[in-house]
């Protein structure tokens, strides 16, 4: 990708497992640098691609290489969509639209960023972790799954953060429970926390109602269903919780006004 | 490309005069804004904005759009700025676009149609009027009009008489019979018919065993509807004298094609711009790519010329 | 799997006990010998025949098939053997059977149809009568008695006249109204309704510029259409109290269960059998597996359970 | 395939380009020996296929091998089903529902075969001609196409025929013109010929006139647009000469009923 949001055709430069299902993915686009913010988005496809599936997939950035000249997503193998893109090899062409989307707010200076994410969601927080840890904050990441299988390897996870502290469902790694119980812990133990999330919904619901209550500002970065994902079809929209003067405005389209929202602007 | 191959893509339209065919279609490139970064609006023969509809509308609870096999399903509600809201936000940039901007309109009455008619046509600049009397998101107004001869035609002649530019109607192929409702439509006044907009369709999350969409049903679009909408072309071809703007499922030359050679005067592109922003660039391309080797000169020469 | 896990997929569809909810869609299975080799017909709840006619038919002229994206049309025209050919040469193997044989028909006029009902109900072992006021690719019959509400109401009340067997109306979703129909058909007699039969729906060939079709416009089915048929289920569902036999693009267990949930108390499989001889025994033992896994030990807990 | 035509799972056992687009795919199915007779044909697809390319798509068996146990297909990509089919690879798995149809009928001991191929029609006459070579038969192969890159290697022609005779369109190898030229000189030189065909149906048209003015029966295995394969949709259907006692008979189900016809029966 090039400073500016394109729809160019790259190739696989990598592709690996690396967790249960879920798969590491390097595109390199040719003459072009790839630029998208921790927190952006694009929409990918392989090209050689039939009427089935149909539309795009919207898949976060979790990595950009500029010396290689590469970016990598991180994604789990749910669907047809997902399924087709985990059949492509090394060389094969890919369309990729991008960068999507809204990037994260920057931390504060004196502020201490808690990065917490869930399954799917772990992607975009590892883009912005790195990236926090390049300009010389030191985040806190806190990830849950299911279970143990189901975690991304340290090795994903520690460049995004030196404090990695896990969660599962079923108590296979790390904490029993889920990710809140962390991210109390993290709110009592820091001054000024500032909390950066991306997962599940119920998920995103818990950590947006912890922050408030706590009075601690949240983050939030979005996962609806898309069509276009540069804001034309209006299919992504969430409810905004401020009654803005328009009912035009009841919804927001998460693909450009979002992804990432202040957790206090959304009916959750 | 030497001179003498230059294919003349141009055509008038319901007295638009067209770059070339390929028209942006209502509700899939929004007020154009967003589109510009990865499509030059000025390459396509015309955009189509998004309904705009006389008050502001929030649109339906999501989800909104659900993915089927060589399509999709929406339920979008007609979420817009309204009309004042569309000529104080939008319209400015619209204006200054080098292609024809055709302003797509509903209303829950036949006379608010009207009101919002002559609120276009003063703007200056607009070059016609699309009526979608076919939207089958919404509880009051569009389809509720498009499936009854009687009531299109009372819209059409509405608008009609509120406007000196060109009227489209839009139709919707949820009927028994669309060439009644062009018959109609046409007699109302409307210049030209755009056909189709989108069939009533359903999907159910069987984990959850509720409908996927928060409208329950929702509008198929894509590929998978492109037989449909040919057959629909077919039809109304041989049944109104007006020129036909195609749609429904075009992505590729090919597909533009066939609705060209059946018998349309212009096509629109629709959910072929969400998987691949530029495909309407890319068919004004690929169309004169193919009448230079079927060495045709002009547009004129392909549309409706399918033998029998 | 222990007894207790057991699932009863048996049901009692319109007065006919069908083992399993799915059966095999008028068309797509012949008259059932040539797809024996593949598919057990025992596995499955029940066979639709092709249709029949009165008299002998030829069909349409090739091509009668072309694939379009997720779906294919098909202008067959009903070539069959005819009542009198079909009871000699058909129906031997067919009351063989251990499956329920439900005969489709259709006939050029009201009173043909009430004729061949008293002959199907004299051969005795029929399950049940479906009649086809929907097919598209004929030029008498078919969808023209299908696309109105008195003459459906005709044609069903005539077969109903003739017969006690179970009486089964198959609609068309080329109306506007699929529920007006529903009800009259319901009103005249009908035991059940099975929705839907194809979408009219048409390809070009762009090098030839020709129908491809050799009857220009065919039916379109498959995957495709499964969101309409979905969505004029739930609409049928809401309007009338026989039991639905639903059906359009079921592919695959998922496919079948969004049906049932919807509201179909039976599902067809159609084209899918084109594609895998075996989807419907496949999509019988999908079911069983997603009963078990969700708890649910009678079908009938699962028919209609969309919640809202 | 085993003995019955059944619907099982294959593998890709090889799969290379071996003219001009044409490719020879070699599938074997664990447990089955391969069984198709000449004229023969499978209902091919990829086994991971979505809903675009739908049907699966007819072709002819070219070879079969009941050592190695694998059979093989010859095919020119022509379109979305062909190309699916060009990306598989070795080991990817392939649903085969076959062997389906009805086979070539046989040689009069004293008659000699003259098998005349064009295009995506030489396949099932490769099979043919190594069929009746196996025999003791020496049959004459007449191959046509539009020019000599989409001509199938001499590796692949020359085990159904020791007299293989080349024409091209465009007269970049063998005779200048069409294949019934070549036909024409060997009605002219055989005593008792046979003529078994296949390929484009203006070829094969050309054919059947042919050899009807010169009195000699020819066998055509006719391609027409398949939806099942088996006989249930009635959708493959050509027109019949002889008109039958019922309507019903006037077109028949070139997959059950076919693919090989008397010339004679059809109407061209
Ligand atoms: C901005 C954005 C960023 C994303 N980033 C990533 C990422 O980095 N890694 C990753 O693995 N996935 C990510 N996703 C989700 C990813 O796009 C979907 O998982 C993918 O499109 C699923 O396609 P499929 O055909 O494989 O599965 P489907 O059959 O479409 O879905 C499988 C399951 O996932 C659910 N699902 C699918 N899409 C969504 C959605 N958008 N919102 C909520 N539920 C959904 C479905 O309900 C279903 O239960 C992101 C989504 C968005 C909107
Ligand atoms: C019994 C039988 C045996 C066959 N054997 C072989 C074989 O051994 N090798 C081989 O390469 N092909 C063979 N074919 C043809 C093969 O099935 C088609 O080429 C293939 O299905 C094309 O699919 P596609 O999606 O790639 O192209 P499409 O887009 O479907 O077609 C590409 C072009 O081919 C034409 N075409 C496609 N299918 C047919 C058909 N059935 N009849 C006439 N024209 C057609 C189309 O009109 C179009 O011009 C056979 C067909 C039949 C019926
Ligand atoms: C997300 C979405 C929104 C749409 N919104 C509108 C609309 O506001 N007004 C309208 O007339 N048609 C609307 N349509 C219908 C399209 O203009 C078009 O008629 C239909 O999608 C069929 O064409 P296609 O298959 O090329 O998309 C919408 C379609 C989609 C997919
Ligand atoms: C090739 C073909 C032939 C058909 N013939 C008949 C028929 O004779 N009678 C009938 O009632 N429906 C017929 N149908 C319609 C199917 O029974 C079914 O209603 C329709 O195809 C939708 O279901 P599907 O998408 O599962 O195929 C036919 C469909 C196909 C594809
Ligand atoms: S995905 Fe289309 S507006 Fe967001
Ligand atoms: S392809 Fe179905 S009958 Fe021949």
């Amino acid at each position: 990708m090039e400073e500016t949001t394109k729809d160019l055709e790259g190739v696989v430069f990598s592709h690996e497992e690396v967790a249960d299902g879920f798969r590491f993915l390097q595109i390199r686009i040719d003459g072009h640098l790839p630029c998208a913010r921790p927190g952006q988005f694009v929409q990918i496809r392989p090209s050689r691609t039939t009427t089935t599936p149909f539309l795009r997939m919207p898949l976060s950035v979790s990595h950009v290489d500029r010396v290689g000249s590469t970016f990598g997503v991180l994604y789990d193998v749910v669907g047809p969509k997902t399924r087709a893109l985990s059949d492509m090899n090394e060389g094969d062409r890919i369309d990729c639209l991008g960068p999507l989307g809204n990037p994260f707010p920057d931390v504060p200076d004196d502020a201490r960023p808690v990065l917490v994410g869930g399954g799917i969601g772990v992607p975009p927080l590892l883009h912005l972790g790195t990236h926090l840890r390049s300009t010389g904050m030191d985040p806190i990441l806190i990830v849950g799954a299911r279970t143990a299988g189901k975690h991304l390897p340290l090795e994903l996870l520690s460049p995004a953060s030196e404090h990695v502290r896990l969660a599962t469902d079923d108590g296979s790694l790390g904490h029993h429970g889920f990710v809140t119980d962390l991210l109390a812990q993290a709110l009592k133990e820091e001054d000024k926390p500032v909390v950066y999330t991306c997962g599940p919904h119920p998920m995103m619901a818990a950590v947006a109602s912890a922050t408030e209550s706590a009075d601690v500002r949240c983050y939030s970065s979005l996962e609806e269903y898309m069509a276009c994902g540069f804001g034309v079809c209006v299919g992504c929209v969430v409810e905004r919780r401020t009654q803005a003067n328009s009912p035009y405005d009841q919804f927001t389209r998460v693909c450009v006004d979002g992804p990432v929202y202040d957790a206090t602007e959304i009916v959750w | 490309m030497s001179d003498a191959q230059q294919v003349d893509l141009s055509t008038r339209v319901a007295g638009i005069d067209l770059a070339n065919p390929v028209l942006l279609a209502s509700g899939t490139c929004g007020y154009g804004e967003e589109l510009e970064p990865f499509l030059r609006l000025a390459e396509v023969g015309g955009i189509i904005t998004k309904t705009i509809t006389p008050e502001p509308r929030s649109g339906n609870r999501p989800p909104r759009i659900v993915e089927t096999p060589s399509g999709m399903l929406n339920a979008i509600g007609l979420q817009n700025p309204g009309l004042e809201g569309f000529v104080e936000h939008k319209w400015p940039f619209l204006s200054t676009l080098e292609t024809k901007v055709i302003v797509n309109i509903a209303a829950p009455t036949v006379e608010q149609h009207g009101e919002m008619t002559a609120r276009i046509d003063a703007l200056g600049g607009v070059a016609g009027i699309e009526v979608n009397i076919s939207c089958p998101n919404i509880r009051e107004g569009g389809v509720l009009f498009g499936c009854n001869p009687r009531a299109s035609a009372d819209v059409i002649s509405t608008v009609r008489r509120h406007t000196k530019l060109p009227v489209i109607a839009k139709l919707t192929p949820n009927v028994t019979d669309i060439t009644e409702i062009a018959r109609s439509v046409v007699d109302a006044g409307a210049d030209a018919v755009s056909l189709i907009n989108t069939l009533v369709g359903m999907a159910v999350d069987i984990e959850a065993r509720r409908p996927i969409l928060g409208n329950v049903t929702g509008g198929l679009s894509g590929p998978a509807i492109k037989p449909v909408a040919l057959a629909m072309l077919w039809k109304v071809r041989q049944a109104v004298d007006v020129p036909l703007l195609g749609l429904g499922g075009i992505s590729s030359t090919q597909d533009a094609l066939e609705f060209l050679i059946t018998g349309a005067s212009a096509i629109q592109v629709g959910t072929a711009t969400f998987v691949k922003p530029g495909a309407a660039a890319d068919i004004v391309a690929g169309l004169g790519d193919y009448c230079r080797k079927a060495g045709i000169a002009r547009l004129d020469d392909l549309v409706g010329s399918l033998k029998s």
